[in-house]
């Protein structure tokens, strides 16, 4: 495979196809067992993270690789070694400002990492491999946490990189991502390269097939339910300082879309929802009935589940086994009169998910950590649909997924629908959220701007309430 | 990955047997009186105490936190029997009391670590102080002893055949901690607790509620682990038992269990007792001074971890490629 | 040095040995076979009362020096002494010098002890730092055929002890400190303060209450106790304890340290404070420690005794009493190689136990300090 | 205020509620202790502090990279014995030589305990609990049960805590102090300033993240454990100049009182954040604590420890209450400020048009 200068060059491929191996070797972090590495036709051995920065390879890693208590500026220039022998700060903060105004994004560069989101964690990824002087981007997913508007001014960074002659690998899930930026476009799968070919001799149709060895359909279409009662029904919500005048019912067998930019502050009413940074005004209603949640325990108790967008840290136990961790919230159901944990009773259950959702994994038994993406996302969903939960909040459920993984979950949020479970899915690929939703709720900067039906939402419409350019927030209940 | 880390754990544990099996054999040759069954039942009762609340510990570390306390909560409440037996109260009230103090200081350390959000390492450090404190304050100058004759038999006279009450308690917790690590749904609260407590509040575990319970357990064994002493040693002062922290979380962690939590097992941290002891005793019998013994086990603590992992490295880079990632870190395996 | 004592009384007067010569009604019929185990089989044992017992050379005992912790000077002098007595004896079995680390020398010592009986020793001489906490231990190991023999410090109770070998009567102990305090001080007397090692040094305890006693004669009147301090026998915080008793009383006349690691910190801390005109420092210390500071005046006077004749007499006494030389008891008169003649006599100082007691006291000032400190 | 708020976040100032802390703590001794605001008191506890505070500094730099020195305690028995025999038996050593040697020593102590976290993988709690147990064996070993007395150390060593650098009236400045003081500024500025500093909180923060980064994760634990092992050579020979007796028992349990300081100075235990002032007010407010309590006489010597122990608790907790509230405040400041700025923005927006 040869990556020229100035391309964009797509990479392709299921999880577990061998693309994160390819990257590590060409970053160094971890060595090959046969081949060779050639850069400006020159033989070269990556030993090391550091060898490849010589090199001018960089990359973004699918999952941020960011410095928690270090500063977004700090971030940026760790690695530098062009920047002298003593630190300065003052114009450590203004280059970290000038490179995130190249990406168009406006971030307090003094603040710890720590507290961004994962959306602006990965854009200090990307500033920080933009402010080396790379030679080869590879870009792992980068838009996976972005919305559409970061995105376009994303591919606007890289093809303008492009004209400065950087080589750049791009690997995304997103067909249309692929479609509307590479140059050529390579597919991987278990392991062994499969075909490169200019863009113009791609079909989406194509490269899935080529990715999965098989045909596979169109983007998923959610089969029609007929709603039931009334769930869940949310009055004013707020939080101060984070959101505030989130209203809106939700009906069994409905999927609510959650959509806005990042910053929408969506999340924030997941997690309020949810217990764990409940909100301080609003009325909640389960049945009708009111509820106060200040924590996870509550919302369980009401029967709300929630998926976390940030599946690695906070969704599994990665060193647990997969049914340990399908029952984490439901335990005590699987203890004995002892407290003792009936391991058949775990076992059956989690294999009961295994198949139904069709995890891909040795047993039950397997560590969590051990498994790809989108099947750690199916024990995710296991979990939660183990505590039987009657309102479901799934943020960001296909982040990072390939298109396979993708339709598969696509494939289960419709059949929660089916099963008269009510969902709320927050996501920031707008063509998901128009696909799966009944309806479409609409965020800006914590404040609800719009409520559409399937019927009458559109890609446009939604992007014009999510940037604000609504003249008045049209509630629509 | 889960073959790669059962393997790892097996090892780790099979490194302790072989150890363990090694100190056995070539003192069991080397040094006469070694294998005496009344040498094994001595080697064990002399550190009996330390080994019951090494069980505690094991619990507190595997849910990532620390409790450097319990060599004060088991002065103070060795102290706090003595004490009212002075002042008229019957030994058997005076130890239970000392089990409800006991429970109080540890529900006090887990007040602050697990409500309040300090880092446990600096509460322990002040019980460390302040338990100790507390026992200096009842015995001030002082030695208290003259037990009840029941009192003294129990913690110096073999109870059944040649086995003294302690070691069969400790048989007893030892049966009880490793069910309760292992297999009860406390256990695994405790593991995923350490291993990442953020996924433990969002999935609904009361993580609060389970680093109280883990140190209101540390504090109420400790207690107990004192009372026992107390009943073996026959008499009481303000130092009695200090500096047993060291001891005690080194058997720990040379059972595998890692500082940063969420990881390790019950039979690694027996393991690790048993060799602990043995060694010591093996040692004692050939005539090594105190601080032999204590050099040989600090560098036994430090190569059962790092001749496998050179080993691991060297192979792996004589092999072919791969990580390489440290040998033995046991981590948990499928729980 | 901290020697461990116990103000309590025991409920079992120990052995039966002890009982007999305290005649106290305690001692509990289980003890009986302590006696019998421990009572010489050799018919060479040819004491008799009134006579003076002596030594016979060349019988193999094995014998182990237990110190309180190994590492530091008095405790190496002892083993010295103990050494020149076993190379008369000509003792075939060499002696064994073990002991635990400073940081875990209670459970070290009960450990030493408990293995003792397994190993095969015939005596364990122990320099006491568990208090009566050894008691079970020892007695144990008595019944296992070992003789316990204290040197130093003693088991405060006199349980599981067969005989203790004291280096100075320790209320003779009381007395010099206060005559030490107020030839410091002078006629007019004045505020003194005790820094001693930590607050359960048995020994230490002994002797502070000693001191407090001699202090009720007249003679002392002008000289007031104002404070006792510890310092765990650690440099750094006996030196900062001396520190803080100066500022604590502004007219301190005297420091007080039972104990030579308190006496050496507490000298350095006055001379560091360029204090010593105002606070002299006294107690026990060693004349290699302190020699500096008895010169420039920062503690013009200051006790001890020779820790390696405690030794000798020590290791003396124990092979006399391991090979049947001597049995034990009251009144027995034996003659220890060059130190001498001594007699096994109730031990005042405590309410039960034997006691050989070696003394006496050196006290050192300007005159003498250098001679003894090379 | 709202200006300062604005451009300062409360982690940036955390050590100013330690010193908030330490202020009202020495307003309450002074009430309670006579003649507790004298010199004499400030001298007395700033020369004991020095000792503790150049062993902090060392722990902090491990401490940031998510490891712990436990050895110190034995690093600084080890080198204060052996530079003081050293000492005793060449007397006309120079103080500079002397040391060097110190250092060198500590150096190479911690550089035992670099090779073995950072190149072995070993988990620092285990490696340096060994080598605490071991450093500790060679000193008992190697002492022959001699102590190392004052009377055989030259006099310059001896003259060095009574010498002032600064006098003014009663105040003396120790040189004890000084050298501490300069070991805390200058290493204040390489974690703040350096790209070494920089890359041990970035290592501490996300190691995994700082392997992907190239940075050289084992050369600079290494180096940072090295150095913790030198500036512990530098306490024991402050020890030494101190004490001047040196048993086998120096320095013994002195890795938990730094361990104190560094973890009540806000230094994260799980790396990452802290800051060397952090850890010198840590040191301060403990020790503080320490030498008022033992000065108070309101309190028999039995109370202290009970008293010390729940001071040291209240104040780690008043420390983050106090954060959070201004963390609190802080957050709410900016906001306003951003809701004002949005505010005028659009103002202006709707002028234009």
């Amino acid at each position: 495979m040869a990556l020229q200068a100035g391309e964009i060059h797509a990479l392709l491929g299921e999880n577990g196809a061998g693309k994160s191996t390819l990257i590590k070797i060409m970053t160094g972090v971890v060595q090959p067992d046969g081949g060779d590495v050639f850069v400006d036709g020159r033989q070269v051995r990556v030993g090391s993270a550091l060898e490849a920065q010589a090199l001018g390879i960089a990359a973004v890693y699918q999952e941020p690789m960011i410095f928690p208590d270090l500063s977004v500026a700090e971030n940026i220039f760790i690695s530098h070694r062009d920047r002298g022998r003593i630190v300065d700060r003052g114009a450590m903060r203004r280059d970290a400002e000038a490179v995130l105004d190249r990406l168009g994004v406006r971030l307090d560069v003094g603040e710890p990492a720590r507290g961004l989101t994962v959306a602006a964690q990965q854009t200090v990824e990307i500033a920080k491999a933009l402010s080396l002087r790379v030679r080869v981007l590879i870009m792992d997913e980068p838009t996976a946490s972005l919305s559409a508007h970061e995105v376009r001014r994303l591919f606007g960074i890289v093809k303008a990189l492009r004209g400065e002659g950087v080589a750049i690998l791009f690997i995304s899930h997103r067909m249309e991502d692929v479609f509307q930026i590479a140059d050529r476009v390579t597919v991987l799968r278990d392991g062994r390269w499969i075909s490169t070919r200019p863009r113009s001799e791609v079909t989406p149709a194509s490269a899935i097939r080529d990715m999965v060895g098989r045909t596979m359909g169109d983007f998923f279409r959610r089969t029609p339910t007929r709603p039931g009662d009334v769930v869940l029904e949310v009055r004013g919500l707020a939080r101060e300082g984070v959101f505030a005048g989130v209203s809106f019912t939700l009906r069994a067998g409905e999927v609510l879309g959650l959509a806005g930019l990042v910053g929408a502050r969506r999340t924030d009413v997941g997690l309020a929802l949810f217990g764990i940074a409940p909100a301080d005004a609003g009325e909640v209603l389960v049945d009708s009935r009111p509820v106060t949640i200040r924590s996870p325990q509550d919302a369980l108790r009401v029967g709300i589940a929630y998926t976390t967008e940030d599946r690695r840290q906070l969704g599994l136990v990665f060193p647990l086994s997969i049914a340990a961790n399908v029952t984490l919230p439901t335990l005590r159901r699987y203890l004995s009169r002892f407290g003792l944990v009936r391991r058949a009773a775990e076992d059956a259950v989690a294999q009961g998910f295994k198949e139904r959702l069709s995890i891909r994994a040795p047993s039950v038994r397997t560590a969590a950590g051990s498994l790809s993406g989108g099947n750690q996302q199916k024990v995710v969903l296991s979990k939660w649909l183990n505590t039987r939960p009657r309102v479901f909040i799934l943020d960001e459920p296909t982040r990072g997924l390939d298109v396979g993984a993708k339709a598969e979950v696509h494939q289960i949020i419709d059949e929660l629908a089916h099963d008269g479970i009510a969902v709320i899915l927050i996501s920031s690929e707008l063509p998901e959220v128009l696909a799966m939703s009944d309806r479409i709720l609409v965020m800006r900067e914590g404040r609800q701007m719009a409520v559409f039906d399937s019927a009458e939402a559109t890609q446009e419409r939604v992007l014009a309430a999510a940037m604000g350019q609504l003249a008045t927030p049209a509630v629509v209940v | 990955m889960a073959r790669d880390i059962f393997r790892r754990l097996v090892r780790w544990e099979g490194l302790l047997l072989a150890i363990l099996a090694v100190i056995v054999v070539v003192t069991g040759i080397a040094v006469p009186g070694y294998l005496n069954p009344q040498n094994q039942i001595n080697l064990l009762e002399l550190s009996i105490e330390k080994a019951i609340v090494v069980l505690a510990m094991t619990f507190v570390i595997v849910s990532g936190e620390i409790d450097l306390s319990i060599a004060s909560v088991m002065g103070l409440s060795a102290v706090l029997v003595a004490w009212l037996k002075e002042q008229g109260v019957p030994v058997e009230v005076g130890i239970i009391a000392a089990l409800l103090v006991g429970a109080l200081c540890g529900l006090f350390n887990g007040y602050w670590v697990a409500v309040i959000g300090l880092p446990s390492l600096a509460v322990t450090l002040a019980g460390l102080i302040g338990y100790r404190g507390a026992a200096l304050l009842l015995v001030g100058d002082r030695s208290i002893g003259g037990f009840p004759e029941w009192f003294n038999r129990l913690g110096q006279q073999p109870l059944l055949g040649p086995f003294p009450l302690a070691l069969m308690v400790f048989a007893v917790l030892l049966v009880g901690a490793t069910v309760l690590l292992q297999f009860s749904g406390f256990g695994r609260y405790a593991y995923v607790v350490g291993s990442s407590p953020e996924v433990a509040r969002f999935s609904g575990v009361r993580v609060r509620r389970v680093k109280l319970a883990v140190f209101a357990m540390s504090g109420v064994v400790s207690a107990f682990a004192g009372v026992l002493l107390l009943a073996r040693l026959g008499a009481v002062r303000g130092s009695t038992a200090e500096g047993f922290e060291l001891d005690i979380i080194t058997m720990v962690l040379l059972g595998g269990v890692s500082i940063f939590g969420g990881s390790g097992t019950m039979a690694g941290v027996i393991l690790s007792i048993l060799v602990v002891l043995n060694l010591r005793n093996g040692l004692a019998l050939a005539n090594a001074t105190g601080n032999t013994q204590a050099g040989v086990i600090g560098a036994l603590l430090i190569l059962s971890v790092l001749v496998p992992n050179l080993v691991a490295a060297a192979r792996s880079r004589l092999g072919r490629g791969g990580s390489a990632e440290a040998a033995v870190i046991p981590k948990l395996s499928d729980l | 040095m901290r020697i461990k004592h116990s103000t309590s009384l025991s409920l079992l007067a120990g052995l039966a040995l002890v009982a007999s010569a305290c005649g106290g009604p305690a001692a509990a019929p289980s003890q009986s076979p302590t006696q019998a185990a421990a009572t010489p089989t050799q018919a060479a044992a040819t004491a008799t009362a009134g006579g003076v017992a002596k030594a016979t050379p060349g019988q193999s005992v094995k014998m182990m020096l237990l110190p309180k912790f190994l590492g530091i000077l008095p405790f190496a002098q002892a083993n010295k002494g103990a050494g020149d007595a076993a190379a008369e004896l000509k003792n075939s079995t060499a002696l064994a010098f073990v002991g635990p680390t400073a940081d875990n020398s209670v459970q070290g010592q009960i450990e030493f002890m408990t293995n003792a009986a397994t190993q095969g020793y015939k005596v364990v001489m122990i320099s006491n730092n568990a208090g009566d906490q050894i008691a079970p231990a020892a007695t144990a190991a008595q019944a296992a055929g070992v003789k316990v023999v204290a040197w130093d410090s003693p088991i405060p109770s006199a349980k599981g002890e067969n005989l203790f070998v004291a280096q100075v009567d320790f209320n003779e102990m009381g007395k010099v400190m206060a005559d030490m305090a107020l030839s410091i001080m002078g006629a007019d007397g004045g505020k003194f303060a005790i820094l001693s090692a930590s607050p359960d040094a048995a020994n230490q305890n002994a002797w502070i209450k000693a001191l407090n006693d001699a202090l009720k004669d007249p003679k002392y009147a002008k000289v007031q106790l104002v404070d006792t301090v510890y310092g765990n026998d650690q440099s750094e915080r006996s030196y900062t304890q001396a520190q803080a008793l100066v500022a604590k009383y502004p007219d301190l006349k005297v420091i007080m340290a039972p104990t030579t690691v308190g006496i050496a910190a507490a000298a350095k801390a006055m001379q560091d404070g360029k204090m010593c005109d105002k606070v002299k420092v006294s107690g026990l210390g060693l004349p290699s420690e302190m020699v500096s500071y008895t010169i420039n005046g920062c503690a013009p006077q200051f006790a001890l005794w020779s820790f390696v004749d405690l030794g000798y007499l020590t290791y003396y006494t124990s092979y006399m009493l391991a090979t049947g030389a001597i049995k034990g008891t009251e009144g027995e008169q034996f003659e220890a190689g060059r130190m001498g003649t001594f007699k096994i006599t109730k031990d005042p100082t405590r309410s039960a136990g034997l006691r050989v007691l070696m003394g006496p006291f050196k006290i050192y000032d300007k005159t003498n300090v250098e001679a003894e400190a090379k | 205020m709202t200006l300062l708020l604005r451009r300062v976040r409360p982690e940036q100032v955390r050590e100013l509620t330690l010193v908030f802390i330490l202020v009202a703590v020495v307003a309450f001794f002074a009430t309670q202790i006579p003649n507790y605001l004298a010199w004499q008191t400030f001298t007395d506890i700033s020369t004991g502090l020095a000792i503790i505070a150049v062993a902090a500094v060392g722990q902090t730099l491990v401490v940031l990279t998510r490891n712990i020195d436990l050895s110190i305690g034995s690093v600084v028995g080890l080198v204060a014995y052996f530079v003081g025999t050293l000492l005793a038996g060449t007397p006309g050593m120079p103080a500079p030589a002397a040391f060097g040697i110190a250092i060198a020593m500590g150096g190479a102590l911690g550089a035992v305990n670099g090779v073995i976290v950072a190149f072995g993988r070993v988990p620092a709690v285990v490696a340096t609990l060994g080598t605490l147990a071991i450093y500790r064996v060679a000193l008992v070993e190697l002492s022959g049960a001699k102590t190392v007395t004052t009377d055989s150390l030259p006099a310059w060593l001896l003259n060095l805590p009574r010498m002032s650098v600064v006098s003014l009236g009663q105040l003396d400045v120790r040189p004890l102090v000084l050298l501490a003081l300069a070991v805390v500024i200058v290493f204040q500025l390489v974690l703040s300033y350096l790209p070494y500093g920089r890359r041990l909180f970035a290592i501490g923060s996300n190691p995994d993240a700082a392997r992907v980064a190239g940075l050289p994760v084992e050369r600079d634990v290494f180096v940072a454990f090295l150095l913790s092992g030198a500036l512990a050579g530098l306490a024991g020979f402050l020890f030494l100049v101190r004490f001047g007796n040196i048993t086998v028992v120096a320095g013994q349990g002195l890795e938990l009182q730094v361990v104190a300081a560094v973890v009540v100075g806000g230094v994260n235990i799980f790396g990452g954040s802290g800051s060397i002032v952090g850890a010198l007010a840590g040191a301060t407010l403990i020790n503080v604590l320490q030498q008022s309590l033992i000065r108070w006489p309101a309190v028999s010597a039995f109370a202290q420890d009970a008293i010390l122990g729940l001071l040291i608790l209240l104040a780690v907790a008043s420390d983050k209450v106090i954060l959070g509230r201004l963390r609190t405040i802080w957050v709410q400041a900016r906001r306003r400020d951003e809701e004002r700025a949005a505010a005028t923005a659009a103002e202006q927006a709707t002028h234009g048009a």
